[in-house]
Formats: structure tokens, sequence, C-alpha cells
């Protein structure tokens, strides 16, 4: 042990634990807040899957404890409180559970060890970007408590709605503004990494297709958020200084002629395409990561060099670069006409190509592999179809035709969710499974993690299938109470259907929570490369000291040398100049 | 990147060099918006100086013109994005499902 | 403190040629570029979707910025501001050229000019809110009545406005009518006072940021931009005053601080640059 | 053709003319992603049963070299062109770039959205909107501040009900009042934002059948008793009346079952223990525009409903409109 490491455990407890600048103590702050926020947002989801599998009946025993903004006397969901779930659900999933778990929490905790560095670049900036993020967190939470609820003019805070809303949106700004604050830290921080600090000989094209995944994505974060902050500056501007960047003139609210207010002049497009130049990349913020986790735990447990290395470098960095100029395809039916609309899904039909093509590289590295049933592996896996099927029903939304019926209904969130829940979340899960040995020491159960595994895997299908069909039938998202249109209430078997699958999924975590603390204490104890992987991270220590490495990492191969022929064993590490 | 001594000192006169036509560009700036020219050659002649002037300082002040690509590749894609972010939307103006502008209900 | 050393902290990476620092400076103002872009294409939409005889103000004839704006104030800022980019570049060199002293004072001067910066800027503010705009439904004949014809797809449009500077311009009586002390007429008589029926207003504000689409876009462009004057104002004065201290124990180091410092508040001056000409000439 | 327009889990009741080439987009691309998955599928499932972990089996480092994954991609690449310019361009082409002439065929329409309802303003016989302002808005009586006394709006209609006539060119101009709302009619692939500030037209044409009163008829089902859900047939009224043991009508010709869920259940048990085993119900109004755009608190109940008529009948409900208005307007006057 060195002189610095010995130096480490003198610290305080609060600045090595709380106010640490090490990358892996960030990484697990952040992982642990992360999924501490995914469960709050998907408790949200299970309250709203309530009120649209019986709408209007009482809330079971919680209704009575939420706020007065949500429910009524009788503790029935009202229509505002609704809203409020459903933006606050989206807002908390994506910028708070998703991009925190996958960026901040796995980015900051393996890239460093990947790239063979001795922590992140900046190490302070690094410790302000986790604050910043858990600040912003706790300023959107606060939103539940202002007068009139949280946000709630949906994740997306479409003006003129946003403008005229309740405190709760003007929280949600700020909140946002922190958020992204949080996010340009990291992402400085995460490319002058990957560019500086990479160890010696490890070139670009030795990198793991993890630390691409988080490259091209710190990208993105660092150029698409700006212009959403700037949005955010002008929805803040117009809700406190009443200015008309999103009013249009002559609005006439609740028979309210609003011209003494508001000059007028303003564009409510404006807003949208300010938002979608950011939401579109996110889009990639949140899947990128995840194909990079994906990528660590498939060529791990296949015991074989992913196929096509190369050509999912490049489909990611193009993916990333596309991903800024399709972003109206969510506004075809703003009134868009047809030159814009032609270029946004031809931009639209060409970005579903590298995704195509990444996918196509996943599954043919199952060929000629020897692959590993453990947990991660499962959740892997189980990524590849289901993220197919997220990724092929894009199709039909990005073409302006068939989205003039598909467009707004519950085939969108049937989407997205594919791509988001089954797909980023279940990668994630893979994550955790594959790197709690590194974390910790120790493994998590296995049996565990397949009671977790299977049971999730049925219903997160039930939740979200259905959906396609509820949509198909034109039943529109968004409502408080579907049955109120013809063709809701004929579906609505359907909507009971997801909702029990929602519930159904929120039991099967239950196994996970067990596991994951149980494995913290009790988890069988493993060495320093439990996988027989061969990236640098499983060359440092489990749990890696501070400074990471002993010895500082040569790197002599590239990022997945399994079963290199006439090898002694099927794998080479990245450090370790392997004899035959 | 300038290093010695001597590499400064050469610098500073350039440094000076680039102050004055900075000065002197915003004196051209000022004076040519109080010409009677056409609203597109105003903005033309004022963003062309504009750039001047960007240039001026991103390349002396801010040493870019001695920098490796890397820096450049990056600066150039996210010029690239800021145009994407600038015209699209201001198409969709012109559009003629769009041009339905009213004033009232 | 981080204990562990991160290798390029200070010397140039071969890759990129620049050191840690520098290199994410870079990155943090390509990050800016999109935000101050974000806001310049806000300017540019609004501006070529405003209705007629909207922009910048209602009841203005041109449809510049530089009638309702003060160019002089603005062009003396520029002028500070290129100044105080200078001021900024020559301390850097001082310090390079291991002078101290003298890269100290220059840093102190670029902290003095952004004072200066704000100073006019302050000025400048305080003029947009003192001046007051009645926007009237339809021209009444009142004096300093001043009354614009545009035309649109439905036919002629008559906007009237009366404008007046004065930190006390008019009052709303009790019986309905706005009275206006001060004289709109800009005749300096100073017993004319003017009597307007509410209803016939459509509406009354200062020159405030929710007065037009371009005073909203001039606020919020020049006020964020202030923000980034202050905090670089911030992080200047806070290597002036340590900066004895942290030469002596690292020269290398300051250097490289004032560095990113420098790259940071030059860009905070090519912003201005541009936001000159946009708002204030075009 | 319409005895298949009931609601379903796939696609809803399909009335208008061009809807057909959007129903067949979305198959086709259907069709498509389901060969694609089901190929790719079994590609999958017989790697991992092939290739798993067992004794004796290593996997092989050398990567497969075979072309086939690269030409799936471009087929796949080529497929997406053709569905782009084939199919999705001809139809939003048609739907953008080529409104139906203007003149007397036209039905021409305004919609305004507000929170939370769809105002309908026609032109009336004259075919010219009559003037509107802001300053007459009343939310009860003239939502959309039409003012009557215009020469122009003398003959025209506002109704919060939309009312259409079959095969004829319909064009609506679609803008809002407050936030943006979404005009959608999900049975004639319509969808348009309404956008405040922005006017922006839409048009089609129901298919010449597709009358509000055969919808009706050919949307006539028989429920199982067993089986009916309130909430599933919540907007259905009955079509002859049921009667109790007593002979007491409750469920009367032309009623729907109970305005609530509670009213509902206990209405279905009454007639189940009445010994009816199942009811021949249809929808009180088989179409509806509905708000696709997050509007608000109530987004969820801005509906209007739809009524289609044949156009002579179409015309008879302008001209009663109109005479409707101006005798309360009369009646007003001599109060």
């Amino acid at each position: 042990m060195s002189a610095e490491h010995h130096h480490e455990h003198d610290l305080p407890f609060w600045r090595k634990y709380v106010f640490s600048v090490d990358h892996k103590v960030i990484g697990v702050q952040y992982t642990v807040t992360g999924l501490l926020f995914l469960f709050f947002g998907f408790c949200l989801m299970m309250i709203m899957r309530w009120q649209l599998a019986y709408p209007l009946e009482a809330i079971p025993v919680i209704g009575t404890w939420l706020s007065q903004s949500m429910v009524d006397a009788d503790g029935v969901l009202i229509g505002d409180g609704y809203n409020a779930l459903g933006a606050m659900h989206g807002t908390i999933m994506v910028f708070l559970g998703v991009v925190p778990l996958a960026v901040g929490g796995f980015g900051n905790f393996v890239l460093p060890l990947q790239v063979g560095a001795p922590d992140m670049a900046f190490p302070k900036l690094n410790m302000a970007s986790y604050w910043v993020y858990l600040v912003g967190g706790i300023v959107m939470l606060i939103g539940f408590f202002v007068p009139g609820g949280a946000a709630n003019s949906g994740w997306t805070s479409y003006t003129p709605l946003a403008n005229i809303a309740t405190t709760g949106q003007t929280v949600w700004l700020f909140g946002m503004v922190l958020l992204i604050t949080s996010s340009l830290l990291g992402s400085v921080n995460f490319i002058v990494t990957t560019v500086q600090l990479r160890a010696k000989g490890l070139s670009f094209f030795r990198l793991p297709f993890f630390v691409w995944a988080q490259f091209v994505t710190s990208f993105l974060l660092l150029l698409a958020f700006p212009p959403l902050e700037a949005a955010g500056v002008l929805q803040l501007m117009d809700r406190l200084a009443d200015t008309s960047f999103f009013m249009p003139t002559g609005l006439v609210v609740s028979g309210e002629l609003q011209e003494s207010i508001y000059s007028g002049g303003g564009s409510p497009l404006l807003w949208q395409h300010l938002f979608w130049f950011l939401a579109h990349p996110e889009v990639y913020v949140l899947i990128l990561p995840a194909m990079g986790i994906l990528g660590e735990v498939i060529a791990c447990n296949t015991r074989k060099p992913l196929w096509g290395y190369k050509s999912l470098v490049y489909s990611a960095i193009f993916l990333g670069f596309m991903s800024f100029i399709v972003w109206a395809h969510h506004m075809f039916m703003t009134g868009m006409g047809t030159t814009l609309s032609t270029f946004f899904q031809a931009t639209t039909m060409i970005i579903s190509v590298p995704s195509v093509i990444i996918l196509t590289c996943f599954i043919i590295s199952l060929w000629n592999a020897s692959i590993r049933y453990n947990t991660p592996m499962l959740f892997a896996l189980a990524f590849l179809p289901m993220f197919a099927i997220g990724g092929l029903t894009g199709l039909p939304l990005g073409l302006t035709a068939s989205d003039i019926h598909l467009h707004d209904t519950y085939y969108v969130i049937g989407h997205f969710h594919y791509v988001v829940a089954p797909g980023t979340i279940f990668a994630l899960f893979a994550g955790v499974y594959h790197w709690f040995p590194k974390v910790t020491g120790r493994k998590m159960s296995e049996f565990m993690g397949k009671l977790h595994f299977w049971p999730s895997f049925v219903f997160i299908n039930a939740v979200f299938m259905p959906m396609f069909f509820v949509g198909m039938a034109g039943v529109l998202r968004r409502q408080f109470d579907q049955t109120e249109q013809l063709q809701g209430a004929v579906v609505h078997g359907l909507t009971i259907m997801s909702s029990w699958g929602a519930w159904g999924l929120g039991l099967a975590q239950i196994p996970f929570i067990i596991n994951f603390f149980w494995s913290i204490r009790k988890g069988e104890k493993v060495g320093d490369n439990p996988w027989e992987a061969t990236t640098l991270e499983w060359a440092a220590p489990s749990p890696p000291p501070h400074g990471n490495f002993e010895t500082v990492p040569v790197v002599h191969c590239g990022p997945y040398e399994y079963s290199v022929p006439e090898k002694k064993t099927d794998y080479c590490p990245q450090n370790v100049v392997m004899e035959a | 990147m300038a290093s010695s001594a001597e590499e400064i000192k050469a610098h500073l006169k350039i440094y000076y060099m680039v102050f004055g036509a900075l000065a002197v560009l915003t004196v051209v700036t000022v004076a040519v918006a109080r010409l009677e020219v056409s609203i597109g050659m105003a903005v033309a002649i004022a963003m062309f100086i504009a750039c001047i002037k960007g240039s001026l300082v991103a390349c002396y002040f801010m040493h870019l013109i001695s920098e490796r690509g890397m820096i450049f590749w990056i600066l150039i894609i996210c010029v690239l994005f800021f145009f994407v972010l600038l015209l699209l939307p201001v198409i969709t103006q012109f559009e003629p499902a769009h041009s339905g502008l009213v004033e009232a209900v | 403190m981080s204990d562990v050393a991160i290798p390029h902290d200070m010397e140039p990476h071969p890759l990129t040629g620049m050191y840690n620092g520098k290199f994410g400076i870079w990155l943090f103002l390509a990050s800016e570029v999109m935000l101050f872009g974000a806001l310049f294409s806000t300017y540019v939409l609004l501006r070529v979707g405003a209705p007629e005889g909207t922009w910048p103000m209602y009841g203005q004839e041109i449809t510049t910025g530089n009638q309702i704006l003060n160019v002089s104030l603005a062009f003396v800022n520029t002028l500070v501001l290129i100044t105080s980019s200078v001021t900024m570049v020559l301390s850097w060199a001082a310090l390079k050229m291991n002078n101290f002293a003298k890269g100290r004072m220059f840093l102190f001067i670029t902290f003095a000019l952004a004072g200066v910066f704000l100073v006019i800027k302050f000025f400048e503010y305080k003029g947009k809110f003192t001046h007051h705009q009645v926007v009237l439904k339809e021209p009444l004949g009142v004096d300093g009545e001043k009354v614009i014809t545009s035309k649109t797809d439905k036919g002629e449009r008559k906007i009237a406005v009366v404008n007046g500077h004065a930190e006390n311009f008019g009052t709303w009586e009790e019986d309905g009518y706005l009275l206006i002390h001060s004289d709109p007429t800009e005749s300096h008589d100073h017993s004319h006072e003017l009597k307007i029926e509410a209803d016939k207003i459509k509406r009354a504000t200062r020159w405030g940021p929710n007065a037009s689409t371009f005073l909203a876009t001039y606020f919020t462009l020049t006020g964020l931009h202030g923000i980034h004057v202050i905090g670089g104002m911030v992080v200047i004065l806070y290597f002036v005053l340590t900066g004895a201290s942290d030469w002596k124990k690292r020269p290398e180091k300051y250097i490289n601080r004032i560095e990113c410092t420098g790259l940071y508040w030059h860009f905070v001056d090519l912003v201005w640059i541009f936001l000159f000409p946009v708002l204030y000439l075009l | 053709m319409l005895a298949e327009s009931t609601y379903g889990a796939w696609f809803p009741p399909m009335l208008s003319e061009h809807g057909g080439e959007i129903d067949h987009l979305i198959s086709v691309v259907h069709w498509f992603m389901l060969a694609l998955f089901v190929g790719w599928g079994i590609f999958f499932v017989y790697c991992l049963v092939r290739f798993r972990q067992r004794g004796g089996h290593k996997a092989v480092y050398n990567p497969v070299k075979g072309k086939i994954s690269k030409y799936v991609e471009i087929a796949v690449g080529v497929f997406e062109a053709f569905l782009l310019v084939g199919l999705s361009m001809p139809v939003w082409d048609w739907y953008k770039n080529e409104p139906p002439d203007a003149g007397a065929d036209r039905c021409e329409i305004r919609v305004v959205g507000e929170q939370f309802q769809w105002n309908f303003h026609y032109p009336g016989p004259d075919g010219k909107f009559g003037r509107t302002d802001a300053a007459l808005i009343d939310t009860a009586t003239n939502p959309l501040g039409i003012d009557w006394e215009n020469e122009d709006a003398k003959d025209d209609v506002f109704s919060q009900e939309m009312h259409l006539p079959v095969g004829k060119d319909i064009y609506v101009r679609i803008t809002s009042k407050d936030v943006i709302h979404s005009f959608a009619i999900p049975t004639m692939r319509v969808k348009q934002d309404s956008i405040p500030g922005m006017e922006i037209p839409v048009w089609f044409k129901v298919k010449k059948d597709a009358t509000t009163a055969k919808l009706k008829e050919s949307m006539t089902q028989t429920y199982p008793i067993d089986k009916i859900k309130w909430r599933r047939i919540r907007h259905h009224v009955a079509v002859e009346d049921y009667q109790d043991r007593s002979g007491q009508v409750v469920l009367a010709k032309g009623a729907p079952l109970g305005n609530n869920l509670e009213q509902g259940e206990k209405l279905i048990n009454t007639l189940r223990e009445s010994g009816h085993t199942e009811l021949v119900l249809q929808p009180a109004n088989p179409l509806e525009v509905i708000c696709a755009q997050l509007c608000g608190n109530n987004h969820y109940t801005m509906k209007a409903q739809l009524i289609t008529h044949e156009p002579a009948d179409f015309d008879a409900w302008v001209q009663e409109m109109i005479e409707d208005r101006t005798a309360g307007s009369e009646m007003f006057e001599d109060f």
C-alpha cells in the first residue's frame, strides 16, 4: 500500500464518503441517489396506473395521505394531480434517475478505471457535479409541496400551458437549470478524462465500447443541454418577469384577454424547438451508456470479442451526430410543411440505420460464443429483443403519414418505454450486477438475481405490450380518464392489464432490493476479477483504493481479447502481455 | 503556443495591433449602421465585421491560431449545430402551413 | 484535497496540445456557444415572426433597436470590454515573462474595467426602466400621442402610443383614469398633464423586459452576459487577492489558471462583440 | 365496409377518404417490423441455445465472415426509403399541399380550442366568416367573440358540436385561444395541433355512407350481460327497452347504463337479476373530436360530439341553427 493510500484513511468520514472527490465514491453516490429517484419515479407511476385502471376510485391505502393538490377529500386523484404525477414521473425518470445512474453512476465509477486513470481529470468539479445534481433533485421534489402542487404541464412543459401553470412549474425550471449545470460539469470532466488521461498504450481504438459510449454521450450533454438551459431561462423570464417569449399576440385565457400583462409577439413553437433540440439527443444520452454497458457484459459473457467493434464505435459517433438534426420529428403535428418534414423524416430514417447496426453487432457477437448465463448476461440478453421492439416501433412514428394517427397516443408511450425501461433500465441492472463485485468486493446472489430477472422480464412486457394496441385504437396519452372517450372505454381492459403488470413489476423489484443490501455485507467474497474480464477496471483491486491502481497500467492489446487461440487462459487482460 | 520570454515579447506587439484593429472596427460598425442601407445589407455588413472582430479575439487573444486540430473540430461541430438550431426553426416560419399567422381569435 | 496526482494536470497532452484545465475550459466554452447560440436563435426567430408594427416596440417607425437603445453608452462599453480583454492577455504575458507585479496589476485593471462596464450597464438599464409607454386601443387625438399605421393582410391597423421619460410618469386614478404627470410632448412644459380613460388603454408599461419581445430579448441576453461578467470578476478578484501566495508556491499553476480565466474572459468579450451590433445597431 | 367499423384493439373505424392510405402504411410497416423481428428472433434464440456455455464447448476468437448482416442492413435502409418516398410522402403532400378548391362545394369550418372545449364556427350559406373581436368574448354565450351585428356574421353558426356533411370536402381552419391543443378525430385519421397565434388548415372528406345514423346502426352489438363492464360501455345506449321482473322499464331505449360506475353496476346487476342474459347496445354517438395535447386540468374531458349528415341534412341543420339563434335574440329583445 502506498503512502497516499494511508493518507486516505486519515480523512474524516465526511471527507471520505460525503464530500469526497474520489470518482468511485461519487459514482456510488450517483448510483444510490439515481436508484432512489428511479424507485420514487416508479412509485409515482404506480399511483397513475391506479387512476388509469380504476378511474375516479379512491386510491387504496395511500390515497388520503397525499397532498390536497393531488387528491380530493376521499383520496381520489384529481386531474392536475394526475398531470403533476405524469410530468414528475417523466422528469424524475429521465433527468434524476436514468441519466445520473447511467452517466453519473456507471460513467464515474467505471470510466476512469477503464482508461487506467487514477481519478477524473477534475475531481473537485466532479464532486460539485454530484452536489449540484442532488440539490437540483431536491428542488424538484420541493415542487410537490408548493401551492398548486408540482409541475403539471408534462415533462415537456409545452408553452403557453407551462407559462400560465402553477408555482410548481417555476420550481421545476429552477431544478432543471441546476440539473443542466450538473450535467455540463460532468460532461466536461468525462471528455477531458477520456482524451487526456488514457493509460499508456490505450489508443482510441483500444478503448472499451463503454468508454466510447460515455464519450459520445458527454458530447451530447455538452452541446445539447445549453439550449434547454436557455429555454429554461426564457420560460422563467416569461413566468417571473411577464415577458412574452412564448406568448403569442391575442391570447385569451379563461375569457380574459392577456394583452395588459403580456406584450405578445412570442412563439409557442420556439419552446418546442429548444426543448426537443435537447430532448432528442437526450434519448441517445439514455440509450448510449446502456449500449456501452451491454458491450462490456456481452463481450465478457460470450467469451469472445465483440463482433464489429469498429462499426459499433462509428455507429455510436454517427448516432450522436445525427441525434442533433432529427428533433423536429416530435413536432410533425405542429403544422410543419412538407420541406422541413421531409428533411426530418429522412434524418429520422437515417438515424435508424446505426441503431440497427449496433443491434446487429451485438446479436452476431453471440455466434460461435460460449454464453455464460449469469444474471448480468440475462439482463443484457433481454435488452436485445426488447430494445428491438422499441426501436422498430419508432418507424411508424417517424413517418409523417402514419404519425397522423399515432402521434400522442399510447403507441408513443409504448415505443419510448420499450427503449428506456426494458431497454436502458435492464442494461443498468446488468451493469449493477456486473460491476457490483468491483465496487464491494462481493458478488450479488445469483439465485436472487434470477428471481429478480424472470418476473421483471414477464411483467415489463405485460406493462408495455398492451400499450401498442391501446394506442393503435386511438387512445391518447396524458388522459386522466381514458374511458371518457369512446375508443378509450372500449379498450379499457388492456389498460387494466398494463396496470397490473406495473404493480407486478414493482413486486418483482423486491428481490433486487434485498439482494443489493444483503450482498453488500454478506455476499460471496470474490477476487479482483471474478468474471475473468479483460478491461482495465478488473486490473485494479476490488474495491479499488484511492488512486485506483497499485501500479500504473500499460495497455498491450484491444479491449475484448477473449478466447485468443493458443493462449493459456480464455482471456487476455489489456494490461498483461499474455504468453502462449 | 508561445513559451519563452522572447516569443511573448513578440506577441505583445500583436496584442496591441489586434486591440487597435478591434477599436477601429467598432467605430466602423457604428458608422456603417448610420448609413441608409437595406436591412439585408446592414445585417450582412454588421455580421461580417462582428465575425472579423470575433476571429481576431479568438485567434490572437485566445491563441486559437496556434492550437492543435482537436479543439478546432469540437468548435466546428459546435458552430454547425448552432447554425442548425438557428436556421431550421426559422425555416418553419416560412413554410406554407405556418403562414397563417393570426392576430387574435 | 485530492492527493492523487492527475496526469496532464500541468503538462500538455500530445494529442490536444493542452493541459487538462485548458482543454476543459475550451469544452465549457463550446457549451457556452450553444447557450448563447440558442438565445441568438430565439432573437432571430422572434424578429422574423414579429407581427408588423411591434418590433422593436409598439409605435416605433423604424424596425431596428438603435432608436430605443442607447448606442453611445453601448459603444463606450464595447471599447471598455475590448480593453479589458487586452489587459487580461497582457497580464498573462507579464506572468509568462516572470513579472508577477505587472501581471497582477493588469489583472486588477481588467477587474476594474469590468466594473466600469457594469456601471455603464446600470445606467443603461436605468434609462429603460424610467421610460414609460402607454399603448392605446385606438388613436385618441391627445397631445404627445404618436400614431403609427401598419398594414396587415386583414387591412390597415392604427396603433397609438404615448411615451414619456421620467421617474414619476403617471398614476392610476381611482375613477378609472390614467393621469400622466410627465410631459409626453417633450416640450418641457411641466404643467402639462394628460388624462386617459383606463378602458381605452391596451397596456401601460415601463420599458422593462415585459414591454416587448425585443426588450425581453435585450434584457435576457445582456442580463445573462452581465452575469457572466460578474462571474468573471469574482474569479479575477480571487486570483488578484490570492495571487501572491499561489505565485510563490507554484507559479506555473498560477499562470495556467490565469490563462484559463483569460480564455473565459475573452469569450465574454467575444459574445459582446456579437451582442452589440445585433441588439443595438440592427 | 361499414359493418366492420367497430372500435377494438387495433385500428378504430376508418371513415375518411384518405385514411385508407395511412392505415395501409401502418399495416405495411408492421408487417415489415414483424418479419424483421421474427427473422432476427429465430437467429437470436438459435444462438442462445446452440452457443450456451457447456463442457467441451469453446468460443471462437475469429469473427464470422458473413455478408448477410450487411445485406440485411442495406435492405432495411432501402425499405425505409421506400416507406418514406413511396408511402408516407404522397399522403403528407396531399395533407399539406393540396387543399380542396375553395367554392360552394367546400365546407369550411373554423375550429378554436380553449380550455376545455372545442368551438366551431361555420360561415353559413354566404361562405364568409363574420368578424370576431376578442373584446366581445363571453365565456358562456359567445366564446369566440363573434360580432353578430357584422353583415357576414348574420348567417354564421356557432356550435360546440361538430357537424359535417359526408362526401364533401371539409376544410378546417384550426387555432386556439389559450394554450396548445390538438384537434384529433381518430376515426377520420386527422390530427393537427391547434396553436394560439397561428391558424393552420386541415382538409379531409368523410366517406359517403358514414353518416352518424348508419354508423350507430352498424355498431349495434349484443353484449352478454356477464361480461359487461360499465366503463367499457359507458358511452353506449340501449336500442330497446329492458324491463325488470315486475315489468317496469329499468333501461329505456336510448338511455345510457347509468352516469357513473355505481349507478351503472347497480343497473347491470338489476338487469342480470331480472333474467336478462344479453343486452343490445349501440354508441350514443359513434364519433368524437378529442384533444390530443395536454392542455391542463380537465384535458381529458375536452371533446366534442362529431355528427355526420347527408349533405341535405347538413344544410338543414345549418338553417335550423341560424333560425334558432335569430329567434333566440328576438326573444331576448322582446324581453
